[in-house]
């Protein structure tokens, strides 16, 4: 039981923060604080996807002393020195549509403060039906 | 008050379909899993070789995924372009 | 709206400090081949100089450096050089992004070719990361209204 | 030789398009429009293409996308479904860029055109990749890509559509998730993206709990992006109040993406067996289509605003597709196929039409719509072709899918979904009747007066001719639809379903 819960630990707490966010998102009644759960959110997707990247024994995805590739013919790498680069790359991606998504909602969120005077949720639908 | 238990009920529901899931996953940082040795290893070792970038990330994200990263700065802006239709005022003499 | 606030001091060191911004910026970008870094990474350090500038001093003072209408062409700069790359390769022969048909104009072989093509997406993704962000700033930060904008009853968004 | 190159063409054409459109607008507005259609038009030229491609070789036609190989690089896989969708879309947004011109102006402000417009052609970029694209990755951005033009245009709709479009936001940010979270959910079981190469690596998975988990965050979120029944809560408020224009475009086009992508997903990229053997996957999506197509009936029923009344309509159109895929047999899949096409017509058709109505009189309240068959009669008669289309009536292309729908579900002996799908299409026929009669049967007492004085002074006013020329394409659509559903049957779905049905 123990093992299990130790040799996955990283597994666990993405799960953990995934739910945090969940909840914030869902349950918060102030708009804003529903955008941060969003964040906390993705922010738990990209800490799951970091972890499968990582190797015992691995270090970062770069190989020392080698610029362009000639005179690297006979460079030998081992793939299990280094740990996996691609969902670095993925996260990337991850990472820019979140800070788009926070822009697009942001922008939302002034906008709609400066039709309806405030940012929570109920009072916004109470303005609405006026 | 309904919504909050809504919420919970769901975000219950939501980790347990998790906790199920993680118990099969592959132990963390096990160099043997397959994410490990499927695709990834060919990036690793021939990144030198094949386009003469030594660090991968750059490589994979700017040649071997090239054209998701062209749609990642389409994203950025497509964003910006979103902001500025919300927001931007236009100007008094145009 | 962010007015003006003179202190001589936060005035001095960032203007001291903005160059020296862009700089490292331009140097993640140029090094993002052999260390950590590349375009996204450098595009957001130069809009922070931007922003710096904009904390500093006022929003005014940073469009004088910095035009919107630049800003908004730069913003589709970036991603065009990305684009036409791409196009550039197709048009030399090769699939959509193969850089490696760029070695036909470069001076080099296919593989420098493809280590020349990626430097040249990355600056474009440092343009458009960098005038966008700015751009956003901008906008969130002074809620659209910039100086000389219409206000809302004007543009009738607002009334519906 | 360049007819090699159109599946990166389609995709890449209307994004550098606009950039540029974005770049020169700066100094004449009055491009925007020219480039927009030319641009679309081109892209119709390659959608077609592709398909005639994919006809002639009778195999899916395969780019690799910066020269690499499969697993490593990102490919464009391109089969019949594909190619039937790429052109469904292609004309579709055409027809309504078409359309759109008269409509914008009148309800954005003009100094908002070109942002419209650039966001326009981002979002037909998004639709045409998540179509063309076979790797799980690019969907995700793609998708992304789609999402964020959808805010920002929903957005300038009238009253209240910002708080709409921030739930979208909000719902649509889980859904894009819960999509990333299924790809991770198979990235770290397989170690690979692309889709052809999951669908070697998954059986060997089948009895792993992690693969069901991903599977099911794949339907969640797709499904929220596509808007099945307990996941639509967003779509409602945000297709109505947005633009005329804007759900017009969106309403016909990115559910029905969305049900492109549950299809792939579940047919390709994950085996067939795996959700009809396996597990009962296919019983608890024909549940929800069911319950969703008598939930979204009944709040159609109760509505006065015809635009949110076919919004909840889209909800059971959705339920049809599900239905279809629940029958898990080849009629049921191709009636499915058959009504991804037709349904983003029929939308076209009355989303265009509910935006004319609205740009003539103002209003969308089903009882203020007395004498609209005298100002209006081209419009009103485009409107009847699409009601009767959804509600099943033969020439139009409505009837055939539905035919092939209830012969699906017979073939699986599911008797309550057959019992679903008949009495839906009664409800709609009350739905669309009740429209009809406001519009086109005069109050009694008023016809009276008309005897001595002539008739109320009312007028033909009808709408621009670019938005009429754009409606009268649409409803002849429809109707080609109906009458070519054999051929589009016989030439291309037949190899569009999977083999092993």
């Amino acid at each position: 039981m123990w093992e299990l819960i130790l040799s996955k630990y990283n597994y666990w707490i993405y799960a953990l923060l995934l739910i945090i966010g969940f909840y914030a998102m869902m349950a918060k009644n102030n708009l804003l604080k529903k955008l941060i759960g969003m964040n906390i959110f993705q922010w738990a997707l990209i800490f799951y996807f970091i972890s499968i990247a990582a190797k015992k024994g691995g270090t970062v995805p770069i190989i020392p002393g080698v610029h362009g590739h000639h005179g690297a013919e006979h460079l030998v790498v081992h793939a299990a020195d280094y740990i996996n680069p691609l969902p670095h790359v993925l996260m990337l991606t991850a990472i820019v549509v979140g800070v788009a998504t926070t822009g697009i909602a942001l922008a939302l969120l002034i906008n709609i403060y400066r039709r309806y005077g405030t940012l929570e949720e109920d009072e916004v639908i109470e303005e609405l039906k006026r | 008050m309904i919504k909050k238990i809504v919420s919970i009920v769901i975000a219950i529901f939501a980790t347990s379909a998790l906790l199920i899931g993680v118990k099969d996953f592959p132990n963390w940082a096990d160099p043997n899993q397959p994410a490990s040795l499927h695709v990834s290893p060919r990036y690793i070792e021939e990144t030198v070789a094949e386009t003469g970038v030594p660090n991968m990330v750059t490589s994979v994200l700017a040649d071997y995924r090239g054209y998701d990263t062209m749609f990642e700065t389409s994203v950025i802006f497509t964003a910006g372009v979103a902001v500025m239709m919300l927001l931007r005022r236009p100007y008094k003499n145009d | 709206m962010i007015s003006r606030w003179e202190d001589i001091i936060i005035e001095t060191l960032s203007r001291f400090l903005v160059p020296f911004m862009q700089i490292y910026s331009l140097y993640v970008l140029a090094h993002g081949h052999g260390s950590p870094g590349g375009g996204f990474q450098g595009g957001c350090i130069f809009a922070a100089s931007f922003v710096l500038l904009v904390i500093a001093y006022d929003i005014f003072e940073a469009k004088k450096r910095f035009s919107e209408k630049i800003n908004g062409i730069f913003c589709a700069l970036g991603v065009f050089i990305y684009t036409g790359i791409g196009w550039l390769c197709l048009l030399l022969g090769g699939n959509f992004l193969d850089y490696g048909k760029l070695s036909k104009i470069l001076p080099t072989d296919p593989v420098m070719a493809r280590y020349y093509g990626m430097a040249g997406i990355e600056t474009g993704v440092q343009i458009t990361v960098m005038a966008i962000m700015v751009s956003i700033f901008l906008d969130l930060a002074t809620a659209g209204r910039h100086e000389g904008a219409l206000e809302e009853e004007d543009v009738g968004v607002d009334s519906k | 030789m360049i007819q090699e190159q159109f599946p990166a063409l389609i995709v890449v054409t209307p994004l550098i398009m606009s950039f540029i459109l974005f770049t020169v607008s700066w100094w004449n507005k009055r491009l925007c429009f020219p480039i927009l259609l030319a641009t679309l038009s081109a892209c119709l030229v390659f959608a077609i293409g592709i398909l005639d491609m994919v006809i002639k070789h009778g195999q899916p036609i395969h780019y690799h996308l910066g020269g690499w190989d499969p697993p490593w690089g990102i490919e464009y896989v391109i089969d019949h479904l594909n190619a039937l969708v790429l052109v469904a879309v292609a004309v579709v947004a055409w027809l309504v860029a078409l359309y759109a011109k008269s409509v914008v102006e009148k309800e954005l402000h003009e100094s908002k055109l070109p942002q419209f417009y650039t966001l326009f052609l981002l979002q037909v970029t998004g639709l045409f990749g998540i179509t063309a694209t076979g790797d799980m990755f690019n969907l995700y951005v793609l998708l992304e890509i789609a999402s964020f033009s959808a805010y920002a245009i929903i957005a300038m709709g009238e009253r209240g559509a910002d708080f709409a479009a921030f739930r979208y936001v909000i719902f649509g940010t889980i859904g894009a998730c819960a999509y990333l979270l299924g790809v991770g959910y198979l990235y770290i079981l397989t170690g690979s993206l692309n889709m052809a190469d999951l669908a070697q690596l998954i059986p060997k998975l089948f009895y792993n709990k992690a693969l069901l988990v991903g599977f099911a965050f794949f339907l969640v979120g797709v499904g929220i992006k596509m808007g099945i029944f307990p996941l639509h809560t967003w779509l409602p408020d945000a297709y109505t109040l947005a633009p005329s224009a804007v759900s017009a475009l969106l309403a016909p086009l990115f559910t029905k993406v969305g049900a492109y992508v549950i299809i792939r997903i579940m047919f390709t990229v994950f085996d067939p067996s795996f959700s009809i053997k396996l597990y009962p996957v296919m019983d608890i999506l024909g549940w929800i289509a069911a319950i969703g197509i008598a939930f979204a009936c009944i709040m159609a029923l109760a509505q006065s605003d015809l635009k949110r009344m076919l919004c909840y309509l889209i909800v059971a159109e959705m339920g049809y597709i599900v239905i279809g895929i629940a029958s898990a047999n080849r009629l049921g899949l191709t009636g499915a196929i058959l009504h991804i096409v037709n349904d983003m017509f029929m939308m076209a058709c009355l989303f265009t039409v509910v935006g004319a109505i609205m740009y003539q009189t103002g209003t969308r309240n089903i009882y203020q719509f007395r004498y609209l068959h005298r100002t209006m009669p081209v419009t009103l008669g485009v409107f009847v072709v699409g009601a009767l289309s959804v509600v099943g009536v033969p020439p139009m292309c409505g009837f055939f899918s539905k035919w092939y729908l209830i012969l699906g579900t017979i073939e699986a002996k599911k008797w309550l979904l057959l019992f679903v799908l008949l009495a839906s299409s009664l409800v709609n026929a009350i739905l669309f009747f009740r429209v009809i009669e406001n519009a086109y049967l005069e109050p009694r007492g008023e016809h009276a007066f008309a005897h001595d004085g002539g008739h109320p002074s009312i007028s033909l006013d009808e709408v621009p001719w670019s938005m009429l020329i754009s409606m009268l394409m649409i409803a002849a659509g429809i109707i080609l639809l109906g009458i070519f559903s054999g051929v589009i049957i016989k030439h291309v779905i037949q190899f569009a379903v999977p083999a092993s049905f």
